[in-house]
């Protein structure tokens, strides 16, 4: 029964490596593009045609490919006779909607792109109807809502067009995601995605909790893609669409996807109350209502648009009535609705081409001026009708047969009558469709002369044509065995008795029908009143609900995204605190704590005043942070008394850091304030200070409580192995230092970086800055008048002198003993800096800067290398990076010393702080130049000494005047 | 001791938080200065207190402090160092750039929602 | 040669001593190490001073550090008194304008700096040109007294010194 | 004795430090504060060093040395800022 | 010890500073030398790559220190893959901003953006929590200077706002670190992984909150529910070949909670238990619902971008919170997806608006140049972001989805994820139709008109009239990636499955860095 | 004999030690005391200087007599703040004078200049 075929995915591939051909070949001209686009369909039917004698023996042709097996997710193919039939409707009409499309398209139209689009699309399709494997149809499923997209907003000048391509959109892409979610449902009662699996467990998955969750996700994403009511008003939206495309895809092809899901899905999911009640009514409903509204269309193509909801309505309704002969009508309606639509679509085009209108109330009496269209649409339009001999007649008979026999909703009646009303309209515009367009008095008011198209466009047209007589005459010969593998594939099991033929005898359908032929004709005869009734009649407008409805949407979602994400970051910090707070607390509560096992510490007075004194300004620093110079003056008492914390607490060297930083950073701010407001207005009311004084206080409470808690209970820490091994392996005997430099000089590394990327940000920073804006406003920036006069007072100049050197001494002997004592690479880069700094304050930047010996950017470049390479060093001797080594030396005038590759890193280290902190000072100081400080040549003000020289200069001034 | 010190931590934390959410940046950063204070207590406080032992090793001590949440707190001073520096820049930019020190910001921009 | 290598002989020298102090033990290895640091270093800084001032009579200069001392340690006391007995509104202070004959920035810069460390003064601005000295009196009823006084007792000796 | 003399020290200076503070909040003028601030500094130099003699050891010393510095140029700083409002230029 | 290990960090933070000063004047030298450091170091990462592909755990110990003493960097398939995946982005950035002229505009492109391809590396690479925070703190201060990188207003004040929002962020870190060093007396991860599940429920109190607070500092960088308000702001003011690089940064949180929250705060933990995994799945879950009203709410582009990478990121963390390997294999699956996917979408932003007049703003504008090509390309990356078919996202969606399907809340779950997908897809097509087929009848050739004008700071240089094949490349690589991502899914998430195991079975893990130590450190060697 | 030979250099610390206390206190009482800035400015400049003056000198001799290491340390703070003092009074003294005195209210400089808060120094446009 099963015979494998590599044939199978090479024909799903084939559009898509066709598609790529167009899209390269644009600008080859049109009839190399359409070649390039049809041989990849006829190619694909070949293959299908070699396929076909297998599957309509009884066979599937089956071909698998691992994909992604975790997921379940398998490039699984199968062909079956439902896969066969509509395998051969896509690449069918797809053919010859390509070569219509060839004449249709104007000159101006980029055709390399609308075919790609076309076998895009026409690969996604035929991925479908073969996948085996549910996920994969999803993934073809998406597909097809994607290129339908493109195709609907082909002409992308369109607003109509570009509207519809997004409702499609939309709307599919909405059923199709709500289709996973049913997958993912089935596949898991299942316990496989592959279809094949999933179609033998029908009675499980019907059986299972599941089932009807599962089933509406599935049904939502079928009605979505096949415009079944209430998701009916995206299609006619899509006619904005090229003709050809509207042929192909809202006749055809993708509107059917779903039609085509249900039939796939039947064995599994139908037979059930859920299924019968949803399915038919939604299906009913989705009849009758699309032919009411076609009826009333003035436009040709929506007119059409109408009626393919309706027969979509038709066929949903056969699928849903759940009765195996109800299945097999289905089938052969999906077949004569194929032919007689398709052509409908195309003659439709044909019209709006020659007469550059489809608006029915502008037409009239085209049968005259374009005889072969007006045949093919009239034949067409009549099967539609479903009027005898043509196959149209053949299926709508056998349906309401089907309809006449269902018991819905208690009885037969309701269905009865609906479905003949529903007939009875579908009657009423096929006629006015060819009475209104074709027949009447010829006009002399076209927006453009009407003649027959040239032969090429009416190919496609005609074909179907004479589809629709032949299958009319003879359908046993031509549609029965098809229809015969194909029900046979939906139902899953052993097929009904039945016949295809024209004449079935007296039946309630034959009286149904002709209620609906004479009664869809006096409905014409009387479509004026009605038409005036009808657009009297105040009724739903689907595209302004759904543009209302997506336009609320979208405002709901920026206002709720505008207020959440408003840009007020003190906002989003505040919640992020709370947050924190709240669940540090709840997870506090998820575990139990043990007793304390440390007993506190006194607390000597003196520590108590310093308590008292870093509470204080820290209080204060928050009360009267408007005025900024004074909330730095405090945070420099707190820095001063956290640094006192940390002498008291046993750690010199985060007391040395500490202020040095302190300092530096004061520095920083200072010189950033300068062009700042030197007050903070008040302006956050009230209750933000309340809730954010609410939360600092619980932020603040959480860290104490935190802290206080650990502080209160002993751990074991990896530390003891440092202060061992601080001596023996790291060559130091300031702990802090060796592990800084050696167990995790790696930190270090990295945090040196930090460093020197910092300088290297605000020096970027700084140039944008004054090649920005920002420099009009430097530019702008005025001094207060009554700033103190001396610049570079004598006194600070001559003490920098001495002071300079001596820090610099200061900072090399904290370099030096740093390994050892308190001190190191980093606090040393920060003395020295703070020692140039001295000289910058006493003498000005610019005269300082001349004098520099080293670019800034140099030194954190050699800085960062420098300790890099140390660190790289040790892999000469194959150990891991920064490994260190040292030894003790004697060099005979000085004392024995110790070389340590720790301590080159340190220097490594050195360099970059300088050169970072002198950067960002330079940085900053270069805005103040541009803001029109001027530059000093000399030291000081004014060298007294000059004095001598001046009084020389005017005595001698005095002589040569006397 | 360790009330005072977990106290202090809480005090600057407070303190640090609340200037943080402030709405100027100039008061934000001295928030975050503080704040990084409270942090580098914090985290120094987690190798539990010791008086008058420090970590440098002699023959005459046999106890001392644990001088590994120290050298966490020396990489910490260092990070927020240049974190800082690169803040106040960034504010001294926007503030010229702008002519506001404000941190929030609005967005105005408008655009078409749909046509 | 020597000059560009040794720009400031007396700095080395301090920093030399500074070095010992700062290592705490004196031994020849850390002198010499002093030494090569207190040449290096101002070599370094060299061109943040220009000029090498001109500093004779190093007995004149001990002697006056150590007048300065002692003037320090009795102002301190004087200013103890004034502060801690005498009645806020007795106390009398007053603006002194010091004229200077110095010239040297150094010796300029020393002499203010004793003004400030010595009894109730402080000295709060020089001229635009450097040719005079504001000082603050904290307590004086005869300002032309303590001007003649920091003239003769200071002055005259760091005119001697910076030659 | 030196015991006494220590913690008589430490209560000058601590009350130092206090009164300092308040000068530092009361100001009234900004010279007030960095004045406050300067001598706080001070203060707490002669804290370090008499815990160093407290302690007996002469580890403080580097910190007290250097705060004595950067003291100096935060005080130069914070002065050259209300006086001139660039301190580098 | 396979001393290139270390590579991915010491390559390009010594390229940096060579990039920084000896180049600093000679742009086209910069370009050359950073994009030839960039080729070298994805060779290094793929090697790696396939290093770790038989599962081996290879551990690097700086400065020859014994674990857990020193600090180590452990190199296993996760980490590798991801400092592959740093690298390759890292070219792919590098190249882009190269093409378009991006590293012009500002001083030090190069060298910045080495170094935080560096600190990212570093960060996937270290085993040692301290070490992590160190590095983030190297890639987030990298990543400042980078976000602001150019200047002009606006860019400057959602700098500010992130650097503001990334050192409470960095206090916070700090603090969990305390906290864990408090408990557990150990920073190594492997370590902790013991220490940590040592300690009884009886008293696990603070080493749940360090747990906790750690969550929300790689919470904040992932851009996670509640604190996950910088990352639009700053994504959308960002130079978009940067904001292409934090694709991967957001990326460092989502795998810094799933090593840490699996080795070390794992489930099976007695005293954590499923503490992160309940806190992580609403947020993540509420992420997604913001990223998609976000995307749906968009007036301009870049936002519009920047809310999807909040949505992606929010799946990615929704399969991270599940705590299970197949939920784990799916993530990393996603992950890679996404970091792919946002990065072409904004590369792609970037040169639609540097051609497009009227900036950003999602309104009708004169015609761009090249219409056609660049929509295609924006078009492939916003269904991969989106989650359509046939690229790696729909795939990726669907494995989220299947292994969330034993969680709890299912129903919820799917229904949020599912909806967000429909809410990005339909912004997304409103954005892209707006962008390429709506065009006013402006004539494109008077772009300097006064109203029109691009702002100066949104685009690097006037806009250039054609695409050059190498300002393409990049995106086509990413987009390509994407599809490769897709078409060899079954080999990578078996990859990835493989990957996931090792994660949540951390005694390989414990035993590289702890057990098979090759010999400690002969202390007495130096004597 | 062995105990004189502890207690005199027990006392001269001890000494020195609360001297410096006791100025420090001073220093403290004139910052409260003392009606302004320029009076104020008195108080910490002396006082404080020599406050810390005795405790170092304290300091300096603990070490020498009674730990038996000799420690010159502290002569390096002492030199510090002797170069440093002056320096920050007189920068304290201008930024006070330059926002609450007047150039008026001080005496002439008896000079073509005026005090250096309020006259710009001389240059070339105005030396002549």
């Amino acid at each position: 029964m099963v015979s494998a075929s590599g044939l199978l995915p090479v024909m799903v591939l084939l559009p898509f490596i066709g598609a790529l051909a167009p899209g390269l070949m644009i600008r080859a001209g049109r009839n190399a593009c359409a070649t390039f686009a049809a041989v990849p369909t006829i190619l694909a039917l070949v293959f299908l045609g070699v396929m076909a004698p297998d599957v309509m023996a009884g066979n599937t042709v089956t071909a698998q490919f691992s994909w992604l097996p975790q997921l379940g997710l398998n490039a699984n193919f199968f062909l079956d006779g439902l896969g066969l039939l509509f395998a051969g409707m896509i690449l069918g009409v797809g053919l010859l909607v390509i070569i219509y499309a060839r004449f249709y398209l104007s000159g101006d139209d980029p055709m390399g792109q609308f075919f790609t689009y076309l076998l895009l699309f026409q690969g996604a399709m035929l991925g479908i109807v073969v996948s085996d494997n549910i996920l994969l149809l999803l993934v073809f499923w998406e597909l097809t809502s994607l290129s339908s997209f493109l195709l609907i907003g082909y002409w992308k000048h369109l607003p109509e067009g570009r509207q519809g391509a997004r409702m499609a959109l939309a709307v599919t892409g909405a059923g199709g995601l709500a289709m996973i979610a049913g997958m993912l449902i089935l596949g898991n009662i299942a316990g496989s995605y592959d279809l094949s699996v999933i179609l033998q467990h029908g009675d499980e998955i019907r059986a299972s909790d599941h089932y009807l969750t599962a089933l509406i996700l599935i049904l939502l994403g079928a009605f979505a893609k096949s415009a079944q009511f209430p998701f009916h008003f995206w299609l006619p939206h899509a006619m904005a669409a090229p003709t050809p495309v509207s042929a192909y895809l809202h006749s055809a092809t993708m509107v059917k996807a779903g039609v085509f899901l249900m039939a796939r899905m039947w064995p599994v999911l139908a037979g059930t109350e859920a299924w019968f009640y949803i399915v038919s009514t939604v299906g009913l409903i989705t009849m009758v209502i699309g032919a009411l509204i076609a009826l009333f269309k003035d436009d040709l193509k929506a007119l059409l648009a109408y009626s393919t909801v309706s027969h979509l309505g038709l066929l949903t309704m056969l699928l849903g009535l759940g009765t195996r002969l109800a299945a097999v009508v289905a089938v052969f309606h999906i077949i004569n609705h194929l032919t007689f639509k398709a052509a409908l679509f195309m003659s439709a085009g044909i019209v709006d081409h020659e007469a550059h209108t489809r608006d029915i109330k502008r037409l009239g009496g085209l049968a005259s001026l374009m005889p072969a269209t007006a045949t093919i649409a009239v034949v067409a339009a009549l099967s539609m009708a479903g009027i005898p001999p043509l196959n149209g007649f053949m299926s709508k008979e056998m349906m309401l047969e089907e309809v006449a026999h269902a018991d819905w909703f208690g009885g037969e009646w309701p269905i009865i009558i609906l479905a003949t009303v529903g007939a009875l309209f579908s009657v009423a515009y096929s006629f006015r469709f060819i009475g209104h367009t074709f027949f009447g008095p010829v006009r002399d008011d076209y927006p453009h002369h009407p003649h027959d198209p040239p032969v090429g466009m009416l190919i496609s047209p005609a074909l179907l044509t004479v589809m629709v007589v032949a299958i009319g005459l003879a359908p046993g010969l031509l549609a029965e065995p098809i229809v015969r593998v194909a029900s046979a594939a939906v139902i899953g099991g052993e097929l009904p008795e039945f016949h295809l033929k024209l004449w079935h005898g007296v039946t309630p359908a034959l009286f149904m029908s002709i209620v609906a032929v004479l009664g869809g004709a006096l409905f014409l005869w009387q479509h004026k009143r009605l038409d005036r009734a009808w657009i009297a009649t105040p009724r739903p407008e689907a595209k302004p609900i759904f543009d209302g409805l997506v336009s609320r949407v979208a405002l709901g979602s920026r206002r709720l995204t505008e207020v959440a994400h408003n840009g007020a970051i003190s906002r989003y910090l505040a919640i992020f605190t709370a947050a924190t707070i709240l669940l540090g607390l709840a997870a506090y509560r998820g575990g139990g704590l043990a007793a304390p096992t440390r007993e506190m510490l006194p607390v000597p007075p003196l520590v108590g005043i310093g308590f008292v004194l870093l509470v204080v300004a820290t209080g204060a620093t928050v009360l009267i942070h408007r005025n900024r110079f004074l909330a730095l003056i405090l945070t420099s008492v707190v820095g001063l008394m956290v640094s006192f914390g940390f002498v008291y607490l046993s750690a010199p060297d985060l007391a040395l850091t500490q202020i040095t930083v302190d300092t530096v950073t004061v520095m920083l701010m200072l010189l950033a304030l300068h062009f700042l407001p030197k007050e903070t207005p008040r302006e956050s009311p009230m209750g933000l200070r309340i809730r954010d004084g609410i939360v600092a206080l619980g932020a603040g409470a959480g860290v104490a409580a935190l802290s206080f808690t650990f502080l209160l209970r002993d751990v074991s820490t990896i530390s003891d192995y440092h202060l061992e091994n601080s001596y023996k392996g790291g060559g130091g005997t300031n702990v802090v230092n060796v592990i800084l430099v050696d167990f995790r000089g790696y930190d270090t590394y990295g945090e040196i970086i930090v460093l020197g990327i910092a300088g290297l940000t605000l020096f970027a920073l700084m140039e944008a800055l004054l090649n920005g804006p920002a420099s009009r406003r430097l530019r702008n920036f005025t001094f207060p008048p009554d700033r103190s006069r001396d610049r570079h007072p004598l006194m600070m100049v001559i003490a920098t002198r001495v002071m300079m050197p001596i820090a610099a001494m200061v900072g090399v002997y904290i370099f030096i003993r740093g390994h050892n004592l308190p001190g190191g690479g980093f606090v040393a880069g920060l003395v020295i800096s703070i020692a140039l700094l001295m000289q910058y304050m006493a003498s000005g930047f610019a005269w300082a800067q001349e004098r520099k010996r080293f670019a800034y950017h140099a030194m954190i470049g050699w800085g960062v290398v420098i300790a890099g390479l140390t660190g790289a060093g040790a892999w000469l001797a194959g150990e891991p990076f920064l490994t260190s080594a040292f030894g003790y030396f004697k060099v005979p005038p000085f004392e024995e010393f110790e070389l340590a590759t720790a301590s080159l890193f340190d220097f490594g280290v050195f360099l970059t702080v300088l050169g970072a902190v002198m950067l960002m000072l330079y940085s900053l100081s270069r805005l103040a130049r541009y803001a029109g400080e001027t530059v000093n040549e000399e030291p000081m003000d004014y060298d007294p000494s000059r004095r001598v020289e001046v009084a020389r200069i005017e005595e001698q001034e005095k002589k040569d005047e006397a | 001791m360790e009330l005072v010190v977990a106290l202090s931590i809480g005090v600057l934390t407070a303190a640090g938080t609340y200037l943080v959410l402030r709405l100027r940046a100039f008061p934000v950063i001295v928030g975050l200065t503080l704040l990084s204070y409270a942090t580098n207590v914090f985290v120094f406080s987690s190798g539990r207190l010791a008086v008058g032992v420090p970590p440098v090793l002699n023959d005459s001590a046999s106890t001392y402090t644990d001088p590994l949440p120290q050298a966490l707190v020396l990489t910490a001073i260092v990070i927020s160092f240049g974190m800082t520096a690169v803040l106040v820049l960034i504010a001294l930019g926007a503030f010229l750039e702008s002519g506001d020190d404000q941190v929030n910001v609005e967005d105005k921009t408008t655009g078409e929602g749909d046509a | 040669m020597l000059r560009r290598l040794l720009p400031h002989p007396i700095l080395s020298v301090t920093l030399t001593i500074v070095w010992l102090a700062l290592v705490n033990t004196v031994t020849l290895g850390n002198l010499f190490l002093g030494a090569v640091l207190g040449v290096i270093i101002p070599y370094m800084t060299a061109p943040y001073w220009p000029n090498r001032p001109k500093v004779g009579a190093p007995l004149r200069a001990a002697e006056y550090a150590l007048i300065v001392l002692w003037d320090i340690i009795v102002a301190n006391v004087v200013v103890a008194g004034i502060v801690l007995f005498k009645p806020r509104s007795r106390i009398h202070s007053q603006w002194v304008v010091v004229p200077l004959e110095l010239t040297s920035p150094e010796a300029i810069t020393v002499l203010a700096g004793t003004i400030t460390m010595t009894p109730g003064t402080v000295s709060a601005t020089l001229s635009a040109d450097g040719a005079a000295i504001l000082v603050h009196c904290l307590h004086t009823d005869d300002p032309d007294g303590v001007r003649d006084e920091i003239k003769s007792r200071y002055e005259r000796r760091l005119m001697e010194i910076f030659k | 004795m030196i015991t006494y003399a220590l913690i008589f020290a430490f209560g000058c200076f601590g009350f130092g430090l206090l009164v300092t503070l308040w000068r530092l909040l009361a100001g009234p003028s900004p010279a007030d504060r960095i004045l406050a601030l300067d001598t706080m500094v001070i203060n707490f130099i002669a804290l370090l060093i008499l815990y160093g003699v407290w302690r007996g050891t002469a580890i403080y010393f580097e910190a007290s040395m250097l705060i004595a510095m950067v003291g100096f140029v935060s005080t130069v700083a914070f002065c050259r800022f209300i006086l001139r409002g660039d301190i580098i230029e | 010890m396979n001393h290139w290990i270390i590579a991915p960090v010491v390559l390009p933070a010594m390229l940096a500073p060579i990039l920084a000063y000896v180049m600093r004047f000679d742009i086209p030298l910069q370009r050359a030398a950073s994009i030839t450091g960039a080729v070298l170091l994805t060779v290094i990462a793929a090697g790696l790559f396939m290093l770790t592909a038989d599962g081996s755990v290879e551990v690097y110990r700086l400065g020859d220190w014994p674990a857990p003493f020193g600090i180590v960097l452990v190199l296993d398939r996760l980490s590798a893959m991801l400092v592959l995946l740093t690298a390759v982005l890292g070219l792919v950035v590098l190249v882009h901003a190269s093409a378009t002229g991006w590293d012009r505009s500002g001083r030090h492109f190069h060298a910045l953006m080495h170094f935080q391809i560096m600190g990212i590396s570093g960060a996937f690479l270290t085993g040692d929590a301290f070490n992590l925070f160190v590095l983030f703190e190297i890639l987030l201060i990298a990543s400042y200077g980078l976000a602001i990188h150019g200047g002009g207003k606006a860019r400057l004040k959602a700098g500010l706002q992130y650097v503001i929002m990334n050192l409470a962020g960095s206090s916070l870190f700090l603090i969990a670190l305390g906290t864990i060093y408090a408990t557990t007396g150990t920073l190594n991860i492997a370590d902790l992984s013991e220490k940590v599940r040592e300690i009884p429920v009886e008293d696990a109190a603070l080493v749940r909150v360090a747990a906790m607070l750690m969550m929300i500092v790689f919470a904040v960088k992932a851009a996670l529910f509640p604190v996950q308000f910088w990352l639009p702001g700053t994504y959308a003011s960002a130079p978009a070949p940067v904001a292409a690089l934090f694709a991967i940064m957001t990326k460092v949180g989502a795998y810094a909670i799933l090593r840490m929250h699996t080795v070390v705060f794992g489930p099976d933990a007695a005293a954590i238990g499923a503490l992160s995994g309940d806190w992580l799945k609403p947020a993540a879950l509420i992420t997604v619902a913001i990223g998609a009203f976000g995307v749906i709410g968009a007036r301009r582009l870049l936002p519009l971008v920047s809310f999807a990478t909040l949505n992606s990121t929010g799946t990615l963390m929704l399969a991270i919170a599940a705590f299970t390997p197949y939920a784990a294999e799916a993530g990393l699956y996603y992950l890679v997806h996404s970091t792919l996917a946002t990065a072409a979408l904004f590369l792609v932003a970037d040169l639609v608006l540097a051609r497009r007049a009227g900036g950003d703003a999602l309104a009708a504008a004169p015609a761009t140049q090249q219409n056609g090509l660049l929509a295609a390309l924006f078009f492939m990356a916003a269904i991969a972001i989106a989650g359509m078919p046939p690229l790696s996202g729909f795939l990726g969606k669907l494995l989220v989805l299947d292994a969330l399907r034993v969680a709890e809340y299912t129903p919820l779950i799917w229904t949020v994820v599912l909806a967000g997908s429909l809410l990005v897809i339909v912004g997304f097509v409103r954005a892209g139709s707006q962008l390429f087929w709506k065009s006013t009848s402006v004539d494109p050739a008077p772009k300097a008109e006064a109203g029109l004008a691009p702002d100066p700071a949104l685009a690097p240089a006037a806009p250039t009239d054609r695409l050059g094949p190498l300002q393409v490349a990049p995106t086509m690589v990413l987009l390509a990636g994407l599809a490769a991502l897709t078409i060899f899914a079954g080999p990578i998430s078996r990859h990835m499955n493989a990957t996931a195991s090792q994660l949540f079975d951390p005694s390989a893990y414990i035993e590289a860095v702890l057990v098979d130590q090759p010999m400690t450190k002969d202390l007495e060697e130096h004597h | 004999m062995e105990q004189e030979l502890t207690m005199l250099p027990e006392l001269l610390v001890s000494a020195f030690l609360v001297i410096g206390g006791i100025f420090g206190l001073v220093g403290a009482i004139g910052m409260i005391r003392l009606p302004d800035l320029m009076q104020r400015l008195h108080a910490p400049t002396k006082a404080t200087t020599l406050g810390v003056g005795g405790a170092l000198i304290g300091s300096m001799l603990y070490f020498n007599m009674i730990e038996g290491e000799i420690s010159f340390h502290e002569l390096l703070i002492t030199l510090f703040l002797f170069l440093t003092a002056p320096i920050t009074a007189n920068f304290i003294a201008k930024t006070y004078m330059q926002a609450f005195v007047r150039n008026s209210d001080l005496p002439e400089t008896g000079r073509r200049y005026g005090w250096a808060v309020y006259d710009d120094p001389p240059n070339e446009d105005n030396i002549n």
